[in-house]
């Protein structure tokens, strides 16, 4: 890149930037390619999936450090001394998340794994897309001033949008035109946050000085105050936190599956490591913001969760379910003490392992061909009637997965994760949540037992029985990947939980 | 030596049921039959060798019998003990045993479910033996609850028919109701004492209550008149005193080796024992000892009165009991503190012999003549080797003639009511006079009895020769009928600690009332069953026990099904309700909010967006 | 020298213009037009706190730039939405209601004939 | 009042009401004319407040190039010339709209005025200053930037050409052929 | 070690059977899990007598450990739950079940028993939540796939209802335990019971307690939160039966001594009267609707209430002879619900149903190895001594009377007074049950008498009950030292 004048000169440390850098060059080696050589739609996919790769390879080295001694570049010189890049053990972890959810998704989209591919633009365009948005959301994850910040959280979400309208048809218009404006509404919102930010710290760093600065004067305070909340609002959009969370069901529905599980998974990582950013320095910053949190925490699970149980379109299920988990993930945050931010990335991970294996599951179910006669129930739970027994694999790995969102046994990983989110809560002692989060605890586990049932039944029961003759090699690839961690996880959580420092 | 004579004296029975269990299920009658008449012998060898070996040395002896149990802060030492009293009571219990093992054995030698009765019986026993020897109240409540258990059994044994099914759940559940009393009354004896064993619960709330170091700390007399009177209420109930009393004539549909069990050496008398052993502590409770005295003296009267009338002499016999347990237990109410319980026991004594004599006797009649009703059993007797004279000593016992046991043990419980007037105690007084109208009563039942089975009718000598008692049956009531008439000389042995005598004043008097009421009995039956004579038409409402039984299932059985009923709608719609309301509500609000989002309009999710960041940072700054 | 207070309102005006223009039109490209007002009014305060000296390294300048940049990219993307659904429906009215059933199988019926 | 606050008034009140025109008008069109007098006029703002720099490229990019796009995006969406009630929700929802609208004002206004304090000494930044500044201490957002930038128009590129479902579907009917 | 092959034997050989082995034909599946059962039988058997302890770490940043070990409180249960593990694998044996693949009910049969025998084993507050929860899907699956094969609807119903009703209780559990952690700064249970709560302020110590009770007295289940238990029963098959009530109910009341008794004793001793009351509440309240419950498995259900009723006393009273009590209530309920959950569950394979109000044949006349064992069940269901539930009530009814100096005395004299009644009430449900089932006249339908592994399984019950009766003395002498300890422990 560009030399630094002198004045202003900061380090470049390529390494460290490697997990966001490595992505965004391989976004546009794939248009290179594509420009290069167009009809070798596989070698675009085969690039995308390398960077991934090579990204999580060298995102790794972040995650093994020890929380004091987090990988910094971009350093300023002496006396400012201020690095716009950060990435501590948490921080490393959501990259690690967004980058290795990002794979799944692009193995999911292989070009030819889906019969019904009306991808406009080609794969190569996807995996651009794709790779564009993981590098956004691995580099918001480490950046730790308002320019870097921004710019990248759009990077994570523009894409996205795309993705989605990419589809084609008119449910994926509704939902490109749903989330696009409610992105855009709450771009606004996050910027305005922003300007109020810098407005009552002076500084474009998140730094925890400058906080503790401004909250000591009560006019500034309330600057800040009202600037975080913004914020937080704003990312809330992303996170799918209710009220900011109507968008969530159309986009998912309108979007291919592979679509449905990025917005699931990468763009929540993305959201809530934005989330850890701001939300870290404010430690101390007392409660409105906590309240805030804590409201947006249980309504957020509680509406997630009552509309999940009565939804019979698995994409929308899942869809209100990842409101409901969205709650669940900021819940630790609404008790701000150092293990809640790791808590809340504990839990924001096991549930991207799980959603993701359910979406794979969803996405190889929906496309599969039937038979002549057969009356399409892709999307509706119907279609999973004994999968469990008719196609194992799939179905166990379903199960898996949604038990680890219902936090039962055998799906200790998400027990685990329910364990890791409650305990900075009980810890504060702020019982009301408390009180909400055990409710929709239970909920939870009625939404996900309801669908678990169905995939017990006998295959024979069904109204017409699915015929899945072969899953697409990608698509396996993807479900022996996610399924293993899910598997792995679940009896070792610390493989996951030790991530984050 | 009388330490194991005193285990194995349980143990036999309890092995002999155990393995009485296993062997009926084969149809072999003869295995079943010599394992439970065997085992009943072996009982009664080992508890003479107990008495023998009693005899020699002195003072009450422990024996371990299984493990103490290690119950945090509580005692249970789980022991047995060897006196001469419980040695000889037991030996009686054993003997009676005996004698209903070798008769049940000929009686129910045709009944398919032959070889559990057998076994049932012999864990009945067991379990009374248990009573008896126990030296813990643990113990005691074992035995008392397998008793009443095994009575269920016995009465309930020929299921197939309605009313003995009726019978043996009224006898469970009246008893059982009263055991609340037992279990709470053992449970306060025991928390006071912090053991279960006799000698510390008597120690700990009989004795002065001064330790060594001189500090009084009695007991307080609330809790010891609580504990007792519960403790008493469990007695009642199992001896069938008022208000507890219907379940027993009821128990009459039990074959009659079962009623010869029940009423004679065991379950009904079992509570004459346990008080014997607390009477120490009892004779603190006044308000116990007053509560005793009323139901007894109730009983012995009310009982004999309908007695009188019964229409079957097996239930006749029936009412006998619960008369005569009446008396034993009235002893206990009234003896004075330093006579100790001596005439209840000896009357529990004497009234096994004669009972069980009876017992057997009118069961070996019904199955000769076929049938227990009066009518049935007219003249039965007349001509037969065996059954008249059982039958009339065992009558002249129950009615106390001298010299035969009940006219002795009777009289010293007679005596002990005097003692008791004589110490003070205004209890005695009712006592004694109930007593003695409980004699005359007595003697003429006893007079109704032998008229309708040797004056009325004519013998049947036919159905005398066809009698397939066995030698075995025969003997078994040939040596009770002996103990009958002997058995009065224990009072010359040291076998039974008895704290007063015969006094012959109150005796006198009491043969007296004898004669006179038989004499009058004989004058009013003239050729006929003197009880129709005299009750007439309202038998049947003898019968029924005046009715009692109504009133049990009025003032007790209704309520409480009425409040399960109750409990079940509850449960069903209030205590339920919220759990389904819980659910429906959650279902409610999805499909409320589904409807909120069915439209799907991009414009409706900006409209929430700008809200939500208005109202969360209008939160925000206003909590702030 | 300048007061503060004039940049100050005026951004809470065009805030809350933008907030009204977002929330009262139906047109997609309209409501576009309100998020610019808001964008624009935290752009002034960014530029506000350049002028102002209070921040370090120009960052409210450069900031403003950024943001000017991103809602460049943003109106490209959404255009191109906008454009996009309007083939697909006829109209880019927010309020519409979906007037299809929610899940319908659209993609099904074509494999059917497919198959 | 300095003289650069009367200059602000004087823009700032020109922003106010053309903002309030852009959000309010009936016309299609107008609401763009608008908007770009209004962004036009945050220029001037900028200008006041001592940024040169960033109210040309708010005149460029923003009255330039945004607003262009957004006209065009009108006519291809063949939005109706002259006056349309269509164009904004119904009354009720406008007066809620209100309501939110003036709360985010009053909100805003009332955290920040407090903030406002007496006149400061109005800092310039220097374009070298800014260029300085952009290509050393913020590089990376830069960079990253560029890549938003170039993602965004590929993708833009991507939807736009898509074609109607019916036609869509073909594609997906040969197999993998149906690239871009 | 041999805490984990008693541990993983059961998993391993359940998973295999959910994943490789899911097409094995029913014997050989039975066969497998039998060994299974009976390999882990041993390793339980082993460990009770040597008393091996495991601690590894499992998830360092919860400070979650694999901390594994026996002490007197765990082994009966253990036992208990190894014992019944190869009853209801064995009672399978002549029972294919019907409504999914036998491997994978065989494979629920396991995770059940790994689940439960976990939670008994864990020496960590948070590892023995989570083993708590292992036993709630399968016992769902059991439930729901296994369950009353006439009626789906209500299979469903009590599925959804076990599962949400006790998952409820135990995220409360959960936030006591997490509370309980965060306050006393280990999450190791014996750790926790030696320090006794020092520390930690009165009113929080209520709360956590008062949390904690609330969330096991789901599992246990105590009045008012009982009413998952009927249904449940009622649909379940009959090993899962079995399970459920003679080794679920067990984690329930194991967990209330183990964590808010053992370590809250002060907070405990605030939120016992009021848990006393309501053990007594049940005990009456199962009581009486056992005597006019029309359904047979529902009838068990309901008694189970009651009964449990008596151990929540027991344990409430907070003397050693209350713990001691509840301990043994504890074991001689599961061993008695055990056997009557096999008889009823024969009976209404039989009948077609377990209604009581229809006419069939007496078990007395026509199927004498049943009737036998219904008797013997319900008599040590109404308590008789010499069968297995005398000592624990007695000795509960005992310990209400004369409660620890820090409880209310008046209060739970009362309390005893009203267990004494219960007791009345189980006479007669019992004696109702046995006149209406047992004795009577009628020898039409037939039905055919239990054999084969039914009557093995039933006979080794009734040995069971009976030796519980009559020997009472070793399972107390095993719980005596660990229940001195604990509530010596309190201050």
């Amino acid at each position: 890149m560009s030399a630094p004048t002198a004045t202003s000169l900061v380090t470049f440390d390529w390494v460290a930037l490697a997990p966001v850098a490595v992505p965004a060059l391989g976004a546009v080696l794939v248009l290179v390619v594509d420009v290069l050589a167009p009809r070798l739609v596989r070698l675009h996919a085969a690039v995308g999936v390398l960077a991934l790769v090579a990204g999580i390879a060298l995102a790794v080295p972040g995650a093994l450090r020890s929380a004091d001694d987090p990988l910094r570049t971009l350093c300023l010189p002496a006396p400012d001394g201020a690095c716009l890049y950060e990435a501590g053990p948490l921080a490393s972890a959501l990259q690690l998340g967004a980058l290795a959810s990002a794979l799944l998704v692009l193995l999911l989209s292989w070009p030819g794994a889906d019969p019904r591919d009306h991808l406009r633009g080609g794969p190569a365009v996807i995996v651009s897309l794709v790779l564009a948005a993981t590098a956004g959301a691995a580099g918001v994850a480490a950046a730790h001033d308002l320019g870097s910040w921004l710019v990248c959280l759009e990077l994570a979400t523009l894409p996205a949008i795309a993705l989605v309208a990419l589809r084609g048809d008119a449910p994926a218009g509704r939902g490109a035109l749903a989330l696009l404006t409610t992105s855009l509404v709450s771009f606004a919102m996050v910027v305005l946050g922003a300007a109020l930010w810098l407005l009552s710290t002076g500084e474009a760093v998140f730094a925890a000085g400058g906080v503790q600065d401004a909250l000591a004067d009560p006019e500034r305070r309330v600057v800040l105050l009202l600037g975080a909340l913004l914020l937080l609002a704003g990312l809330g959009f992303k996170l799918s936190l209710v009220p900011f969370h109507v968008w969530t069901p159309q986009a998912y529905a309108g979007a291919t599956e592979p679509v449905a599980a990025f917005l699931a998974a990468t763009s929540k990582v993305a959201a809530l490591a934005a989330l850890l950013v701001v939300v870290q320095p404010l430690v101390g910053a007392g409660t409105p913001v906590l309240v805030g949190i804590g409201i947006l925490a249980a309504v957020s699970m509680t509406v997630g969760n009552v509309l999940a149980l009565v939804q019979d379109d698995p994409v929308r299920l899942l869809a209100w379910s990842t409101v409901a988990q969205a709650g669940w993930v900021v819940l630790p945050l609404s008790a701000l003490d150092d293990d809640s931010a790791a808590a809340s990335g504990g839990y924001l991970l096991a549930y991207v392992v799980a959603t993701l294996v359910a979406f794979t599951v969803v996405h190889v179910v929906t496309a599969t061909p039937r038979r002549r006669g057969v009356v399409d129930q892709g999307r509706t739970l119907a279609a999973y009637t004994g999968l469990l027994r008719a196609h194992p694999l799939l179905g166990g790995a379903l199960g898996l997965a949604l038990l680890s969102l219902a936090g039962l046994p055998p799906g200790v990983i998400g027990l685990v994760a329910k364990v890791v989110a409650l305990r900075p809560v009980v810890g504060a002692g702020q019982w009301l949540l408390v009180a909400v989060a055990v409710l929709n605890a239970v909920i939870g586990v009625a939404v996900y037992l309801r669908w678990f049932a169905v995939l017990l039944r006998d295959p024979d029961e069904g109204p017409a029985r699915a015929v899945i003759r072969r899953i697409p090699r990608s698509a396996l690839a993807a479900l022996v990947l996610g399924g293993t961690a899910l598997v792995a996880t679940s009896l070792m959580p610390q493989l996951l939980l030790g991530l984050l420092g | 030596m009388s330490g194991t004579a005193t285990r194995l004296v349980v143990l036999v029975p309890v092995v002999a049921a155990l393995l009485g269990l296993l062997v009926a299920r084969r149809a072999d009658v003869r295995a079943a039959r010599l394992l439970a008449v065997g085992a009943a012998v072996l009982a009664v060898l080992f508890a003479l060798a107990e008495v023998v070996g009693v005899h020699g040395s002195s003072g009450a002896r422990t024996v371990s019998s299984i493990p103490a149990l290690a119950a945090g802060e509580l005692r249970i030492p789980l022991q047995l003990q060897a006196t001469t009293a419980t040695a000889t009571i037991a030996l009686v219990v054993a003997v009676v045993g005996w004698a209903v093992q070798v008769f049940a054995g000929w009686y129910l030698k045709d009944d398919d479910r032959y070889g559990i009765f057998a076994a049932t019986v012999s864990l009945f026993t067991a379990a009374m033996l248990l009573v008896v020897q126990s030296a813990d109240l643990v113990l005691t409540l074992v035995g008392w609850e397998v008793m009443g258990w095994c009575s269920y059994l016995l009465i309930g044994h020929w299921s197939r028919k309605e009313t003995a099914r009726r019978a043996a759940l009224k006898a469970f559940l009246v008893t059982r109701l009263a055991d609340v009393g037992f279990v709470l009354g053992v449970v306060i004896l025991a928390a006071g004492a912090g053991s279960t064993a006799y000698r510390r619960v008597v120690q700990s709330w009989a004795g002065t209550g001064c330790n060594d170091a001189g500090a009084c700390t009695g007991p307080s007399t609330t809790l010891l008149n609580a504990a007792m009177v519960l403790l008493v209420i469990g007695i009642l109930g199992k001896s069938g005193m008022v208000p507890f009393h219907d379940w027993l004539p009821d128990a009459m549909e039990g074959p009659t080796p079962a009623s010869a069990l029940i009423h004679a050496a065991t379950m009904v008398a079992a509570g004459t024992f346990v008080l014997a052993q607390l009477f120490d502590v009892l004779a603190a409770a006044d308000g116990a000892r007053w509560l005793l005295a009323l139901s007894t003296a109730v009983t012995m009267v009310y009982a004999a009165v309908l007695a009188f009338g019964q229409s079957d002499l097996k239930r006749l016999l029936a009412y006998s009991t619960l008369s005569q347990v009446a008396l034993m237990l009235s002893a206990l109410a009234v003896a004075p503190a330093d006579d100790g319980p001596g005439a209840g026991v000896l009357h529990l004594y004497s009234h096994a012999f004669f009972k069980a004599l009876l017992f057997l006797a009118i069961g070996w009649l019904s199955v000769t003549v076929g049938g227990t009703a009066a009518a049935t059993m007219r003249g039965g007797v007349r001509g037969h080797l065996f059954i008249r004279p059982a039958m009339f000593v065992g009558l002249l016992s129950l009615a106390g003639v001298p010299p035969l046991v009940g006219f002795v043990s009777k009289e010293h419980v007679l005596d002990a009511a005097e003692a008791g007037i004589g110490a003070g105690e205004a209890r005695a007084w009712l006592v004694l006079l109930a007593g003695l109208l409980t004699v005359a009563l007595t003697a003429a039942y006893c007079m109704r009895a032998w008229i309708v089975l040797d004056d009325l009718g004519s013998a049947d000598i036919e159905r005398h020769d066809a009698d397939t008692a066995t030698v075995g049956v025969r003997t078994a009531v040939t040596v009770l009928t002996v103990l009958t008439v002997v058995g009065g000389l224990v009072v010359v042995t040291p076998l039974l600690d008895l704290g007063g005598h015969i006094g012959w004043l109150v005796a006198l008097l009491s043969i007296l009332l004898i004669v006179g009421a038989g004499l009058a009995v004989r004058s009013v039956a003239a050729g006929k069953d003197p009880a129709v004579r005299v009750v007439g038409a309202r038998m049947p409402s003898f019968d029924a026990g005046l009715g009692v039984d109504r009133l049990y299932v009025a003032l007790v059985a209704r309520p409480v099904l009425a409040l399960a009923h109750l409990v079940v709608f509850l449960d069903r719609e209030v205590v339920d309700a919220y759990v389904r309301g819980a659910a429906a509500a959650t279902r409610f609000g999805g499909t409320g909010g589904q409807r909120a989002h069915r439209g799907e309009v991009a414009a409706s999710g900006l409209a929430w967006v700008v809200a939500g960041v208005v109202a969360v940072a209008l939160a925000g700054v206003a909590l702030w | 020298m300048i007061h503060l207070t004039g940049p100050y309102l005026l951004a809470a005006v065009l805030a809350g213009l933008g907030t009204y223009g977002v929330l009262a039109r139906r047109n997609a490209v309209l409501v576009l037009i309100g998020v610019e007002l808001v964008l624009n009014a935290a752009n002034l305060l960014l530029v506000s706190v350049g002028a102002s000296g209070g921040d370090r390294w120009a960052a409210g300048n450069v900031l403003t730039l950024f943001v000017i940049t991103i809602a460049a990219a943003e109106v490209v993307v959404a255009l191109a939405v906008v454009l996009a659904v309007f083939r697909l429906r006829g109209a880019v009215d927010l309020s519409e209601p979906a007037s299809e059933p929610v899940s319908e199988p659209v993609i099904g019926e074509a494999d059917e004939v497919r198959s | 009042m300095t003289a650069l606050d009367v200059a602000f008034a004087a823009v700032g009140l020109v922003t106010a009401a053309s903002g309030l025109l852009a959000v309010t008008t009936r016309h299609v069109v107008h609401a763009a004319l608008w908007l770009v007098v209004c962004l036009g006029a945050v220029a001037g703002c900028y200008l006041v407040l001592g940024a040169e720099f960033v109210a040309l490229v708010q005149l460029l990019v923003y009255v330039g190039a945004i607003v262009v796009l957004v006209l065009f995006a009108l006519m291809l969406t063949r939005a109706p010339i002259g006056a349309n009630p269509d164009i904004s929700t119904g009354r009720l929802h406008r007066v809620l709209a209100g309501v939110l609208g003036a709360g985010v004002t009053a909100l805003l206004a009332a955290a920040l005025l407090p903030l406002a304090g007496p006149a400061v000494e109005r800092r310039d930044t220097s374009t070298t200053q800014l260029a300085e500044q952009l290509f050393g201490t913020w590089v990376w957002p830069f960079e990253v930037l560029s890549v938003l930038l170039l993602v965004a128009l590929v993708a833009a590129m991507a939807v736009s050409r898509m074609t109607r479902p019916s036609v869509a579907a073909e594609p997906a009917v040969t197999g993998e052929d149906g690239v871009a | 070690m041999v805490i984990l092959v008693s541990l993983v034997v059961p998993a391993a050989v359940a998973v295999w059977l959910l994943t490789g082995g899911r097409g094995v034909s029913h014997r050989t599946a039975n066969l497998l899990a039998s060994a299974a059962s009976v390999v882990t039988l041993a390793g339980v058997l082993f460990a009770v007598i040597t008393r091996p302890t495991v601690d590894r770490a499992w998830v360092p940043s919860l400070g979650l450990r694999w901390q594994l070990a026996v002490d007197g409180i765990s082994a009966p249960l253990l036992l208990l739950t190894a014992i019944l593990g190869v009853g209801v694998v064995l009672h399978t044996l002549d029972r294919p079940p019907q409504g999914g693949t036998t491997a994978a009910f065989h494979a629920c049969l396991l995770l059940v028993e790994f689940g439960a025998l976990a939670t008994f084993y864990a020496r960590d507050a948070v590892l023995f939540f989570v083993a708590f929860e292992l036993v709630l899907v399968p016992m769902w699956v059991l439930i729901t796939r296994f369950g009353d094969p006439h009626d789906a609807a209500a299979r469903a119903d009590a599925g959804g209802r076990f599962v949400l009703y006790t998952a409820f209780g135990s995220t409360l559990m959960l936030v006591g335990i997490l509370a309980l952690v965060a306050k006393a700064g280990t999450s190791d249970l014996d750790v926790l019971a030696q320090g006794g709560g020092h520390g930690i302020p009165v009113g929080t110590q209520t709360l956590v307690a008062a949390l904690l009770v609330a969330g096991l007295a789901v599992k246990v289940p105590v009045f008012p939160v009982h009413t998952w238990l009927p249904p449940a029963h009622t649909t379940a098959p009959t090993a899962g039966s079995v399970l459920l009530a003679a080794v679920l109910l067990k984690m329930g009341t194991y967990g209330l001594v183990r964590l808010p008794l053992a370590s809250l004793p002060e907070g405990f001793a605030h939120v016992a009267p009021v848990l006393a009351v309501l053990g007594a509440v049940g005990i009456l309240w199962g009581g009486l609707a056992c005597l006019v419950e029309r359904d047979l498995k529902r009838l068990v259900a309901y008694s189970s209430v009651a009964h449990m009723g008596f151990v929540v006393l027991g344990l409430s009273s907070g003397t050693r002879t209350g713990l001691q009590a509840a301990l043994f209530a504890n074991v001689a309920h599961g061993v008695v619900s055990a056997l009557l959950f096999v008889v009823v569950g024969g009976l209404k394979e039989r009948w077609g149903s377990a209604d009581l109000e229809t006419a069939r044949a007496a078990l007395r006349e026509v199927t004498p190895r049943l009737g036998f064992a219904l008797v013997v069940g319900l008599a040590a269901s109404l308590g008789l001594p010499g069968l297995a539930g005398f000592w624990g009530e007695f000795l509960s009814v005992y310990a209400a009377w004369s409660p620890a100096a820090d409880r209310p005395e008046g209060l739970f004299r009362a309390l005893a007074v009203v267990g004494a009644l219960g007791t009345v009430l189980a006479a007669a449900y019992a004696l109702r049950v046995l006149r209406t089932v047992w004795a009577g006249e009628r020898t039409a339908p037939r039905i055919e008498d239990s054999r084969d592994s039914e009557w093995d399984v039933i006979a080794v019950l009734v040995l069971a009950v009976l030796l519980l009766g009559i020997a009472p003395g070793p399972l107390l002498a095993l719980t005596d030292d660990t229940v001195s300890t604990i509530i010596g422990a309190a201050p």
